[in-house]
């Protein structure tokens, strides 16, 4: 094997943990096992919306094999908020989240936990807790939610100033915010044409295929360990500190691999949970959850009513947009409807807008981050919205996002030029690719769907370490999803010029690691790649001053190429130093060398998509499948192009599943009526075709190599393009999803009377 | 003199003023600089994310500032 | 009381179990059982797994037509050569009942003994005529498969009875038989609803027989006589298949529920119908 | 109480392990016989994480009584590769990027292994069918669809 590797990213090298994997030796969640480990289970209600009166543990405490039983009495009221990615968390509703204090917000919150020998005996024990409930009314989607007699779910929570609310009342819209550029009223004068919708979602799951799961041990001297499956390490650990009222010092938490997360497993829910009862019961403690409590329990996104209006002239330029945007929060407010009010128009220069934003709470899971949040409800608004002006003029849909696609120097609706950014390329490529010209069969239909994400920053750590046989280690805090850990392998190999598979990465727990915010927000590859290679450098530098010493050279006149020292000009006497070479001699020449860089990584370089999507339907029964798609995406610079293709492919898959079929489906009691795998239909094999993708590369100026986030962008065009395709196959436009077959015919019945 | 855009959550509290020019050295200069002159917006600014010259921080109050810089406070997000 | 395991190696074995104690219940495939019981739905006292009794896992065809062993897995019947050329129509239903890995476990007697509306197999069996060999404390017994569900959930099993086999004669000449169902995906889902043909045609094409049964629509899968009598004495064109269609529409009586609203339920079962006569009377003209 | 005893053989070894009547396969292999490689999804026999082989039979573990292995073959994941040489699909996988988190992976190889052992050279309609019932929430398939097929094509 040669020392000097050929240029490594860009390139598809096997991944590093990839065997453990296939093999089935790689160690998830639920993997962990400790002796005298217990079993947890927890109680949850069984109605959306009560006050609790009472709970009798007592029956749960006398039964054998049971070693502990909390409730939210064994916890301290917390008031703390902590840092959630960008998000400020309120750790008050987080605590409460976890395990409810006096009132139960949706069916399935937790009210009590066990720790007991075995899973069966725990939750046995489980059952035998006595509740009293008052039972209230719940409040199920935003209709009702703001209804003027709506039951309240806070009664702390009061209207802000803003219109239609009297301020102070009692009421469940948490929050509103509002963006707007320019003369709403002028832009629709001015407008030719204005088309005008209301348009609904509803709650949607991650779906990831590993449920929550976690191991804690709380130490006799005080000090906590976690291993869990989680997005973010620290983030764990800060958030059971703030709840649990314990020093994060103490608190160790080890990832272990995660089987999926899409934005579900950045919340704790278990493991505050197994920390108390491992302290009551003295005795680590081992949790869970069942895929009915993943559906009932955990963090989907929200439900939407969004109701838009734009207005384009003759030629087709958007002049003018206004939107009123309605997301679920959930049992507690932050929906991420701020998120999709900026996500919506970012696509287009629009001169005069208005965009409203509300938060609203409703007896339903409390909604956690899901792949762009928020964005792909708002976009999907926008994209049919577009849709219908490019058919009501007469004009290509693509040409007329074309002529308004915003471009380097346009600003953002939320303020901020953009720096170089691929949306344009994007369209064209599209326009240019066959797809968009193919023929189409009978009852097929094509749409298209452009969709905008930010793409995360934030704080990153990472240590590299040599090896003396030239082979290099590289640590961070950011479990690996996706095939992270082979992207940062790669950009050491490509700092030090060694051969990729020289490179081992891995993810260490947050004794370990530097601190490392999430694995979320499209951030790893560009964040923590960003401090990989700053520590791949700091190596590389050392090297040079290792090479100076054995020459005698100042460091300066050192220089470095494809993997090597370099001597100064004119030392023709001396040969070039590998690295193998310099790592043979780290003893004589100073002792070892590890790398660091920590790093605060702005959020830049957002990424645009264009989907294409054909459709057939089923006219006689709705039923309907995608039969060919095609994903365009600017994605940087692609490090390992081969996980990139796979974001996309996933995406797509993902808000196929969101347009078609997938929704949470809740009776008048608030007891959702599908939660598993039977019934609330993700895609599956035979669903889909081959996902093409075309990956554009518009470098990132923020990145060393040009990389920019690529993860969440894929989620956000589909819905549209789905129902841009079905509304070109039927002649019929829905503006409510999921676009399950009783709906679609239902739609096509009323068309045809 | 930094350019400073405030969203409308912002200009809410400032009579509707949503552009001006404000002479700050670091971004916390130029927060307390808007707090002086709007002390509505005490409290309320740190809530939102800065944008300098296209770079997003979710809190950067000793990034420095020239006077060509381009300031947007803008609302916090989260990704999945 | 910790739950028994029985494995019975002769339907006498098993019959005496289940006489013992009522609070027992069978396992062939599990595929519905282990989920009620993992979702607390259901308790049995004891699992008595049937596999190991030799009659229940056997498929044989002969000149009397088609023994189906109750708890014989759905790929031991897919695989079945003589099953598949004979009943095309049977295999694709029994072809139906869940994933590839469900194939392995799920068996017609579970499907029939779980009483489901929207069994797949169900609804093909009772266009082949097929009769449920019932084995009891009392000797054994034998009613058509129609009988056998009477309500969600309940069949005419009494205490102590195990269902061993089901039978179908051997199809007529002309004889084919099809199987469709309406899912929102393309696997994995329960039945929104289904409809099974089987038409016997004479040598010019005119339908001598018929037999159509629908499923989801109704407390049990449906027998419709009058939507089989629609096709019999015509070519099964067009016009005999609209009837057909609104025969089935009209015997419907669906529920509003997660898996579908009623409208639909109704509209899309006679659409099945429609389509399955088609198929069914395609396979027939064939042979 | 007392427990079950149940003997079978598992990965081509003999094993021996205790069990309760109602305890799963699924259960008993990851519990019991320390192989973790098979993964719970969801205990309802709709994800296909669990998949295991017995007697060469693709079967949903969460779904199969720990006590009815009692005689029987079982091969899980950890089954698949032959001493440290891996088996195509393993291979395969690797090389296409078929697996971002991974988890329903060993599901998918073992549904995998089960349609080529049935069918050598599946349609890709036939791939896509078959593994319909493993869920993947990561890839959309693609990926997956084709590191099973460059196997069947080899």
């Amino acid at each position: 094997m040669t020392d000097r590797a050929a240029p490594v990213i860009g390139t598809r090298p096997v991944r590093h943990d990839g065997v453990d994997k296939v093999t089935g030796r790689a160690s998830y969640g639920a993997d962990l096992a400790m002796p005298d480990m217990l079993h947890g289970a927890v109680l949850r209600s069984p109605h959306a919306h009560a006050r609790i009166l009472s709970i009798d543990t007592r029956a749960a405490e006398a039964m054998p094999g049971v070693k502990a039983v909390i409730t939210a009495a064994d916890i301290p009221e917390c008031f703390a908020t902590v840092a959630m990615g960008e998000l400020p968390m309120d750790m008050h509703d987080g605590s409460d989240n976890v395990i409810a204090r006096t009132k139960v917000l949706y069916h399935g919150h937790v009210v009590a936990a066990v720790a007991a020998t075995t899973v069966d005996a725990a939750s046995e024990a489980a059952r035998r807790i006595e509740v009293v409930y008052d039972k209230l009314k719940p409040v199920l989607g935003i209709d009702e939610a703001i209804a003027p007699d709506a039951p309240i779910l806070h009664a702390g929570l009061t209207a802000g100033d803003w219109a239609g609310q009297a301020a102070g009342r009692p009421t469940n819209v948490a929050s509103r915010m509002e963006l707007k550029r320019g003369d709403l009223a002028q832009g629709f004068a001015a407008a030719d044409t204005i088309v005008e919708h209301e348009f609904r979602t509803t709650m949607v799951h991650q779906g990831y295929i590993e449920p929550h799961a976690c191991l804690a041990r709380y130490g006799q001297d005080g000090r906590v360990s976690v291993w869990t499956s989680t997005q973010g390490p620290f983030l764990v650990r800060d958030q059971c500190a703030a709840i649990l009222d314990i020093d994060a010092a103490k608190i160790k938490v080890t990832p272990s691999e995660i089987g999926g997360g899409f934005g579900g497993k950045i919340v704790v829910y278990l493991e505050p949970l197994a920390i108390a009862l491992s302290r009551k019961a003295n005795r680590p403690v081992k949790m869970v959850m069942s895929r009915d409590e993943v559906f009932r329990a955990s963090g989907p996104t929200s439900g939407t009513v969004i109701r838009m209006k734009m207005g384009a002239t003759r030629d087709g330029t958007l002049v003018a947009a206004s939107a009123s945007l309605w997301y679920e929060a959930g049992a507690y407010r932050g929906s991420p409807a701020g998120a999709g009010a900026m996500c919506c128009l970012a696509s287009y220069k629009i001169p005069n807008f208005l965009i409203e934003a509300y938060d609203v709470v409703v007896n339903k899971p409390k909604v956690a981050a899901y792949r762009a949040p928020g964005s792909p409800m708002s976009t999907f608004a926008t994209e049919s919205l577009v849709d219908e002006l490019a058919r009501t003029l007469g004009m290509d849909p693509i040409e007329l996002r074309l002529k308004n696609a915003v471009a380097e120097g346009d600003k953002a609706p939320y303020g901020p030029a953009y720096g170089p950014i691929g949306l344009q390329d994007v369209l064209r490529a599209a326009q240019r690719h066959p797809h968009w010209k193919a023929p189409l069969g009978k009852n097929q239909g094509r749409g298209v769907a452009c969709g905008f994400w930010f793409n995360g920053g934030m704080g990153s750590s990472a240590s590299v370490t040599l090896g003396a046989d030239g082979s290099a280690a590289v640590v961070t805090g950011n479990p690996d999803i996706g095939g992270t850990r082979v992207a940062q392998a790669m950009m050491v190999a490509e700092e030090l010029g060694i051969p990729v598979e020289r490179v081992r990465a891995s993810v260490a727990d947050t004794d370990t690691a530097g601190y490392t915010d999430l694995t979320g927000g499209s951030r790893v590859c560009y964040a923590t790649g960003m401090a990989v290679i700053r520590a791949a450098r700091d190596v590389r530098d050392q090297l040079r001053g290792r090479a100076a010493k054995i020459w005698d050279v100042p460091i300066d006149a050192v220089g470095w190429d494809a993997g090597r020292a370099v001597p100064p000009n004119g030392r023709g006497d001396r040969e070039a130093l590998t690295v193998a070479d310099l790592a043979a001699q780290l003893p004589k020449t100073g002792g070892p060398i590890v790398g660091h860089a920590a790093l605060y990584a702005p959020a830049a370089g957002p990424g645009f998509a264009a989907h294409i999507c054909d459709l057939e339907v089923d006219p006689e029964t709705g039923g309907s499948r995608v039969v060919r798609y095609t994903a365009f995406q600017d994605v940087g610079r692609a490090v390992h192009a081969g996980y990139v293709e796979g974001q996309m492919q996933g995406g797509v898959a993902q808000g196929v599943g969101w347009a078609l079929n997938e929704e949470y489906i809740y009776a008048d009691d608030g007891v959702m009526q599908n939660a598993g795998f039977l019934d609330y239909r993700m895609p599956v094999a035979s669903d889909l075709p081959m996902i093409e993708t075309v990956m554009i590369e518009v470098a990132n100026p923020l990145h060393p190599y040009g990389v920019r986030g690529v993860g969440e962008v894929p989620i956000v065009p589909p819905l549209a393009a789905v129902a841009n395709a079905m509304r070109d196959a039927t002649g019929v436009r829905f503006t409510e999803l999921p676009l399950s077959p009783p709906r679609v015919l239902n739609g096509l019945e009323k068309s045809s009377a | 003199m930094a350019k400073v855009y405030l969203p409308a959550d912002l200009s809410r509290h400032t009579g509707g003023v949503e552009i001006l020019e404000i002479d700050a050295p670091r971004v916390r200069e130029l927060q307390q600089a808007l707090a002086a002159r709007f002390p509505a917006l005490a409290g309320e600014i740190e809530r939102f994310a800065v944008a300098v010259d296209g770079e997003i921080y979710s809190d950067a109050p000793y990034h420095v500032l020239t006077s060509e810089s381009e300031v947007y406070f803008i609302p916090r997000i989260a990704g999945g | 009381m910790p739950i028994r395991y029985e494995a019975p190696e002769s339907v006498a074995q098993a019959i005496g179990l289940m006489q013992a104690d009522p609070s027992a219940r069978i396992i062939a495939g599990g595929t519905d059982l282990l989920v009620r019981f993992r979702a607390g739905q259901e308790r049995p006292s004891a699992f008595i797994d049937v596999k190991r009794i030799p009659e229940l896992v056997r498929i044989t065809v002969d000149d009397g037509g088609l023994h189906l062993g109750a708890a014989a897995s759905a790929a031991d019947i897919c695989e079945h050569a003589d099953v598949r050329r004979w009943w095309p129509g049977l295999v694709e239903a029994v072809h139906l009942i869940g994933s590839t890995q469900i194939q392995g476990r799920a068996t017609v007697g579970g499907n029939l003994c779980n009483g489901s509306p929207a069994a797949d197999a169900t609804c093909a069996l009772i266009v082949n005529q097929a009769r449920c060999v019932i084995a009891g404390p009392g000797g054994e017994r034998t009613i058509p498969v129609e009988e056998f569900c009477t309500g969600p959930g309940r069949t005419a099993l009494a205490r102590g009875e195990v269902l061993v086999e089901v039978r179908m004669p051997r199809p007529a000449p002309r004889t084919a038989d099809a199987y469709l169902r309406l899912i929102p995906r393309t696997e994995m889902d329960i039945a929104v609803a289904g409809a099974a043909v089987s038409v016997t045609l004479d040598e010019a094409g005119t339908c001598t027989a018929a037999r159509v049964a629908i499923g989801a629509v109704a407390p049990t899968a449906l027998d419709v006589p009058d939507a089989a009598g629609a096709l019999v004495g015509t070519t099964i064109d067009e016009a005999a298949l609209e009837r057909a269609a609104a025969a089935a529409r009209a015997a419907a009586r669906p529920i509003d529920d997660k898996r579908g609203p009623a409208a639909y339920r109704r509209t899309v079962v006679g659409v099945l119908t429609r389509r399955a006569a088609h198929i069914a009377a395609t396979r027939a003209r064939g042979l | 109480m007392s427990r079950l005893h149940i003997e079978t053989t598992i990965n081509g070894e003999p094993v021996e392990f205790l069990c309760e009547a109602q305890d799963s396969l699924l259960a008993a292999l990851r519990d019991q016989a320390g192989l973790t490689g098979t993964k719970e999804g969801c205990t309802t026999g709709d994800c296909g994480a669990c998949s295991v082989l017995l007697d060469g039979r693709l079967v949903p573990s969460c779904l199969v009584l720990a006590a009815e292995v009692q005689g029987r073959r079982v091969t899980t994941i950890e089954g698949i590769a032959t001493g440290d040489r891996l088996h195509p699909l393993q291979q395969r996988f690797l090389e296409h990027a078929a697996l971002q988190c991974g988890i329903c992976t060993p599901g998918f190889i073992v549904a995998a292994k089960a349609l080529l052992d049935a069918n050598p050279h599946p349609t890709e309609e036939e791939a896509r069918y078959w593994l319909a019932g493993n869920l993947c929430r990561c890839t959309g398939y693609d990926k997956i669809i084709r590191a099973v097929m460059a196997v069947a094509n080899d």
